[in-house]
């Protein structure tokens, strides 16, 4: 599964940036993050309780940064396995753009869910990574103070082999 | 950790009365503690009818309720139901027309079959095809069941008992 | 519609004296259990002691298994041991399945649980054993396997690249079996006939789905070092050779018993990791062990089937003669070989069967069977048959359209005339006798084809698409050895019946071949009643135990009732002899002047009735001081029979269907379908025309809903019952099946097997009724299952 | 598959499940029908600690006619919707759309309130409440309080329900005589979750279209109402010009989402082709 998009939000690049690198601010803006911890510069530990319709599943996971250039762009690696429910992993690009409204993310995703969830979640996959792209960039845009400017919509597309 | 509960139900015309978990559903709890193997495991989400039970008067998956939740219930299954009234007309027509093969899904195809000659009883092969599709079968070909269940409606129709099957 | 079968068009002599069941549509009166819900499934039994087994299974493709964490999962209540495969290996030996006669065929060595590696998602790696099955898989929940994903094969196109990593490093590549045929002049004959066509063809990866999961309870008595498999299996002699083998156990001390099993369709004629797994368990613990796949495990470890891609040609004559097939056959079976049969197989009959009802005389093949990091896929009903049938019959209808030739015209003229036989046919298969043509003219008559087309044609002018397709088939029945004993498998292709004459005039038949829903209780109770000369209450059928019944192969290759039956009737017709000699003995008359009629023994001139034949078992097994000295009273023997004339008998058919398609929403709706089968003789016609229709279904199954959906990392994205699309009853259409019977010389009953002929047409006909409806947007779709989205993209209506 | 253990508990009352909700919270699912919620349990795809058995609580029970709206209760079955006179006078929409929702088995357990509180984006009533305009009835621990659907259903699965309030029952104007209604719906079985579906509604004055509801199911995160469209043909009479303009509108608005066998082109196709058809059939 694919998923990319871009979000305006009305905070400036050095505030998005710092915002994408502080725990406490990706604690209140990951949807249902229960825990996360800064283990280095580069690798992010996080608990997040992932509620979607009737399904509920506790995932514990990593999250790896690297290609870091600050307030510009950084690539992530992120696995995070959720027991008997599955797991999901993916890498995702994230660039920053200044604009007169404030700054542009645009973020790039690869993703796949495996065990029961991506046996039996196939239908609502898509769907259901959006919303969490969609409620994390709401909840981030205002831990920044500012608001989400609704912007072109997010590309979604379903790679089948 | 333990909720059980103390359960009482009408099961096949009798008062039963048993302690069970909250998690247990009904077809669980009537194979493994009851030992009624007539109702079937098949998928456990709901989608292939195998569980059909019966309960107040209804058909239901038996893997989708709880046997906490027919506490105070009427619940009825194949073998209290078998060689009376309707299932015992459906279970003739079964056998003439050879509406089963492995038999995994018949207990709960009869059920159903029987709900709808209850309910609908001037279906014609359509909604007997309709009705029924919530109850797989992998072996025949459908056509047979169709058949068998528009013998019964239609000897019903005329006021007629389907006449066992006997040897030839 | 809704009456038994009538019997019209069976007109075969009688095999036996007094014939009354063999032909006739005698109900199975032992269905009646399952009729009342008292049928005995594996998971409805129970045992003391008994343990329940899950599998924690590999979540991904391809993964290196790290270091298994079971502590927290061992305190869990009620859990009874942890195993991972390291431990299992150390009682059961890796197995590689392959074929001597599949030369150059290669696979890998595979556990009962993964060891250092899993190679598909699905596959066994941890079992937890426990009081209950929830308790186990609380249990479950708290086994932590650390793995570290290793890049996947995932699609068979790319899996012989130099660029796509080697599954199993010590096999050099991903290919596991090749093959080419190359028969006449193809090249020449493509360049000079006057028409050609061509089209690529492809098949979804689908699956059995027996709403009976595969299940087993293995049970090792420490005690007298006994091992009780009850297992929900079509093969109990072959998985009792296979315990024994991997298990280092003597034939004597294992024991497998098949009861009833909630379907099969080949999905339970295969040694999985998880039963040699369950069986291991039981031998480590000491106890029964029961395992019932749950329906997410069965769709990531049953068997799946047909993942093809073939590229298909076919030249003619402007005449409309066939000149020519030449197929190019791409398959993907996962990363193993499926133990024992291989998973070969099904490729290899492809290469055999494509082209198979005609008399072209030139015809090339070339296969390819690759690995990748999916569920393995093995023989499903069918096996090759739907594919090569779909790519054959899809070829001869583009060549007619090119032609304007009249889809039933040109194969009546091409199919190999009924007088022919025996013939060889194009790809070396040995044709005993078959009967297109008469069968093409059956469904003619029966679908009223004139008509048919006249209503298609009023129909397209006001808007409505509906179209007819046709699909002639063989299919290859009683195996001989050759299928598999000349390769080496330990699999029987010969059956044995032992049956009892009783003291009380009861004949007790016991016979390795089980059933499985299809019937075969109900027809060799009649075989029986009618070969000794009794009412068919009076016959019992005793099958499916290793203990009991004669060696024999199973239920498999629509060879249930041809090599079973057939060992039915032999071990009758000589228990019916000895029992004359006795009447004789007992009358003190010629044993000649007697025969055995409806239980009694009666004068061969007159009829009049002489004894009974609880009378003769009470004489001959109570009161043997009466007979003469030197007689021997033999009331029970056993007779075996193994097809050897032909390496299999065929059977042929046509199958017809009839669809509407909405030409806006690429909705297909199913109207009617006609299938007309060969079998040989019939022994039951309600039987086998229901086999026939579940068949069919299940060959529209895969030509229109079933297929395993993958992601580009090897995961199912529809391993569930709700997003993997089992046929019901609403889509099906009414199947009305004809007979024509042309019975095999290579026995005496001359039953030649219906099992899979319905599965190899159906999707055949469906596929070509399809694009007979898009003949006016002159467009078409080979790729199954045909889809909405599929139809409107060939209509241009999305890209 | 077996569930993970959790207590169970009946509610007497609304209030008794009201209170055992905030008790409870977060840990707590109330089970109605339970034809979702099960399932997913016996998946272990949800593992909460407590059960609470809404089904004895007679608020939430029956149809009924309170002045010119028709109030469902949202522990009224599929099969009660089925084969209610009220339902099949009143709001006969939902009379042709419940035979469509799964399969009898489970339509004798499923409840209204169930599939409007999940809000599956497949699933039927959703879209049907929104064509009908229907006032969702919510009881939270401060009261009462209405939510248009349309202002109901605001993401995947997402309702303006909070944990702590139960959906009662819903409010749905009754059908007058200039009314029609077409209901739509492409599945590949019977029964099962829509490829595509639309539960469309007019009314019409003097031939011409006053109020047009045209809710789609299945093509995106949430039931969906193509307004553009809708705002279109407002005002207008319905001819075969209209129509083609209206199903343009429709497809351009409806921002679609791929499912596991049909891409966002195809979905953008059906959903024209079934605005195509039910406009049709609501031509006078």
């Amino acid at each position: 599964m694919e998923l990319s998009g871009e979000q305006l939000i009305a905070a400036s690049v050095n505030k998005v940036w710092l915002g994408l690198n502080d725990v406490s601010t990706l604690h209140a803006s990951i949807p249902g993050c229960e825990e996360i911890e800064r283990i280095s510069d580069e690798e992010v530990r996080a608990k997040v309780m992932f509620k979607i319709g009737p399904v509920r599943a506790r995932f514990t996971g990593k999250l790896f940064l690297s290609d870091i250039v600050p307030e510009v762009s950084c690539s992530m690696a992120f696995e995070g396995t959720g027991g008997a429910a599955g797991f999901a992993k993916g890498k995702a690009k994230v660039e920053l753009y200044g604009t007169e409204d404030g700054t542009l993310v645009r973020y790039s995703t690869e993703a796949s869910i495996g065990g029961k969830l991506g046996q039996i979640g196939g239908r609502l996959i898509n769907a259901s990574a959006k919303k969490i792209a969609d409620d994390f960039f709401q909840a981030f845009a205002k831990q920044l103070g500012g608001e989400l400017i609704v912007l072109s919509d997010t590309k979604l597309e379903d790679k089948k082999e | 950790m333990n909720h059980k509960k103390q359960i009482n139900m009408m099961l096949n015309g009798k008062q039963i009365s048993a302690e069970i978990e909250p998690r247990r559903h009904l077809v669980d709890f009537l194979r493994e503690d009851l030992g009624l193997k007539g109702p079937h495991l098949g998928c456990e989400q709901g989608a292939c009818g195998a569980c059909t039970v019966r309960v107040n008067g209804q058909i239901v998956r038996g893997c989708l309720y709880l046997a906490v939740q027919a506490d105070g219930a009427t619940v009825e299954t194949v073998e209290g139901l078998t060689e009376q009234g309707v299932l015992s007309d459906l279970q003739e027509a079964f056998l003439r027309h050879n509406a089963l093969q492995c038999g995994f899904c018949t207990s709960g195809m009869l059920l159903a079959a029987a709900e709808l000659i209850e309910h609908q009883p001037k279906s014609n092969r359509e909604q007997v095809r309709e009705w029924i599709s919530g109850n797989y079968c992998r072996c025949t070909g459908y056509h047979s069941i169709v058949d068998a269940i528009m013998e019964v409606l239609e000897a019903r129709a005329d006021g007629r008992q389907v006449k066992p099957v006997t040897t030839s | 519609m809704n009456k038994p079968t009538d019997l019209q068009g069976l007109v075969l002599d009688p095999i036996a004296g007094d014939q009354r069941y063999i032909g006739h549509s005698e109900p199975r009166h032992s269905a009646r259990r399952l009729l009342q819900g008292q049928g005995t499934y594996i998971d409805d039994l129970q045992f003391p002691r008994m343990g329940h087994v899950v599998y924690w299974r590999s979540p991904v493709a391809h993964m290196k298994i790290g270091q298994i964490h079971t502590d927290r999962a061992r305190k869990m209540p009620g859990v009874i041991a942890i195993v991972d495969g390291v431990q299992m290996a150390t009682i059961c030996k890796p197995w590689v399945a392959t074929l001597g006669h599949l030369a150059g065929m290669k696979s890998a060595p595979e556990y009962a649980l993964a060891v250092g590696r899993a190679c598909w998602q699905g596959e066994p790696v941890v079992a937890v054993v426990a009081e209950t099955r929830a308790k186990a898989e609380d249990a479950l929940a708290h086994v932590e396997v650390e793995w570290e994903e290793l890049p996947a094969v995932v699609s068979m196109e790319s899996a012989l690249d130099q660029s796509t990593p080697v599954i199993h490093p010590e096999l050099g590549d991903n290919l596991c079996f090749t093959r080419s045929l190359d028969v006449g002049k193809v090249d020449d004959v493509f360049k000079s006939a006057d028409v050609t066509a061509e089209a690529t063809f492809g098949f979804g990866r689908h699956t059995g789905v027996t709403l009976e999961t595969r299940c087993q309870i293995a049970d090792f008595n420490p005690g007298e070092k006994r091992l009780t498999v009850y297992h929900s299996q079509q093969a109990p002699h072959m998985m009792q050779d296979l315990y024994c083998r991997q298990f280092g156990l003597a034939e004597s001390d294992v024991h497998v018993i098949c009861k009833d099993v909630g379907g099969s369709f080949g999905i339970k004629v295969h040694a999985y990791p998880d039963d040699f797994a369950t069986v291991g368990l039981a031998l480590l613990l000491g106890r029964p062990i029961k395992f019932v796949a749950d329906r997410l495990e069965s769709f990531v470890s049953d068997i799946h089937a047909r993942e093809h891609r073939i590229k298909g040609r076919i030249a003619a004559n402007k005449e409309g003669d066939i000149l020519a097939f030449e197929i190019d056959d791409l398959t993907a079976i996962g990363p193993y070989s499926m133990f024992p049969r291989t998973s070969a197989i099904e490729g290899n009959q492809v290469v055999n069967l494509v082209g198979g009802p005609y008399k072209h005389q030139n015809y090339r093949a070339n296969l390819k069977v690759v690995f990748q990091n999916k569920t393995p896929t093995c023989q499903y009903r069918g096996v090759g048959h739907p594919i090569a049938c779909a790519v054959t019959e899809g070829l001869v209808d583009l060549v007619a359209q090119k032609l304007k030739m009249d889809p039933i015209e040109i194969r009546k003229r091409n199919v190999i005339p009924d007088n022919a036989y025996p013939y060889t046919g194009i790809s070396g298969i040995k044709l005993e006798v078959l009967s297109h043509e008469q069968c093409l003219r059956k469904i003619e008559k029966m679908m009223n084809y004139p008509a048919l087309r006249k209503e298609q044609e009023e129909l397209r002018k006001k808007g409505i698409y509906r179209g007819i397709g046709i699909a002639t088939l063989i299919e290859l029945t009683n195996p001989s050895a050759a299928f598999y004993g000349v390769g080496g498998a330990r699999i029987a292709s010969q059956d044995g019946a032992t049956v009892r004459l009783d003291p009380t005039g009861i004949i007790s038949v016991m016979i390795g071949v089980g059933e499985q829903g299809q019937g075969t209780e109900g027809i060799f109770a009649q075989i029986a009643a009618d070969a000794v000369g009794v009412p068919i209450q009076n016959v019992r059928i005793i099958t499916g135990d290793t203990d009991v019944t004669p060696y024999g192969g199973g239920t498999w290759a629509s060879r249930g009732a041809g090599v079973g039956g057939e060992a039915v009737l032999r071990s009758c017709e000589a228990l019916r002899d000895n029992i004359l000699k006795l009447a004789g003995a007992i009358l003190k008359r010629d044993a000649d002047s007697v025969v055995v009629r409806r239980g009694n023994i009666v004068d061969k001139a007159n009829g009049e009735q002489l004894l009974t034949l609880s009378e003769l078992g009470r004489i001959g097994y109570f009161r043997p001081d009466t007979l003469p000295a030197d007689f021997s009273v033999d009331l029970m023997v056993t007779r075996h029979y193994a097809q050897k004339d032909y390496p299999f008998i065929f059977t042929n058919g046509v199958q017809a269907s009839y669809v509407e398609v909405d030409v806006d929403t690429g909705y297909v709706k199913l109207l009617k379908h006609w299938a007309v089968e060969d079998c040989g003789r019939v022994l039951n016609p309600m039987l086998v025309d229901e086999q026939v229709r579940g068949a069919i279904v299940q060959g529209i199954g895969g030509a229109l809903f079933e297929e395993c959906l993958y992601d580009e990392s090897g995961l199912m994205r529809n391993g569930n019952m709700a997003d993997y699309l089992v046929p019901m009853a609403y889509e099906m259409p009414d199947i009305e099946v004809a007979h024509v019977e042309t019975p095999t010389k290579s026995s005496k009953l001359g039953a030649k097997g219906a099992g899979e002929a319905g599965t190899a047409g159906a999707p055949g006909a469906v596929v070509n009724a399809i694009n007979d409806a898009l003949a006016p947007f002159s467009t078409h779709v080979f790729d199954q299952p045909i889809t909405s989205e599929k139809i409107l993209r060939a209509l241009g209506k999305v890209k | 598959m077996k569930a993970a253990a959790f207590d169970y508990v009946k509610a007497k009352n609304l209030v008794e499940a009201l209170a055992l909700l905030s008790e409870h919270g977060e840990d707590a699912r109330l089970i109605a029908g339970g034809q979702t919620l099960l399932a997913t349990l016996n998946l272990r795809l949800s593992e909460p600690s407590i059960l609470i058995d809404i089904t004895a609580v007679s608020e939430l029970k029956g149809i009924s006619v309170r002045g010119n709206m028709l109030r469902i209760g949202a522990l009224v079955t599929h099969t009660e919707i089925e084969s209610s006179d009220l339902i099949a006078q009143h709001a006969p929409l939902l009379k042709e759309a419940a035979p469509h929702i799964a399969h009898r088995a489970i339509r004798n357990l499923g409840t209204w309130g169930g599939s409007l509180a999940y809000g599956d984006p497949a699933a039927e009533w959703p879209a049907c409440s929104l064509a009908l305009d229907a006032i969702m009835i919510i009881q939270g621990p401060n009261g009462v309080r209405k939510v248009n659907a349309k202002d109901f259903f605001i993401d995947l699965y997402t309702t303006t329900l909070q944990a702590d309030e139960i959906l009662v029952a819903s409010e749905i104007p009754l059908a007058s005589s200039n009314q029609e209604h077409s209901f739509q719906e492409l599945a590949r079985r019977h029964g099962d979750y829509a490829a595509v579906g639309l539960a469309a509604l007019i009314r019409t004055d003097k031939g011409k279209v006053q109020t047009c509801r045209l809710a789609f199911f299945s093509v995106a995160a949430i039931p969906t109402m193509a307004s553009k469209a809708q705002a279109f043909i407002e005002g207008k009479s319905i001819d075969a010009a209209l129509i083609q303009q209206a199903v343009n509108l429709a497809r351009e608005e409806i921002e679609t989402l791929a499912d596991i066998t049909n891409s966002q082109e195809t979905k953008t196709h059906l959903l024209g082709v079934l605005l195509e058809r039910a406009l049709t059939k609501m031509m006078p």
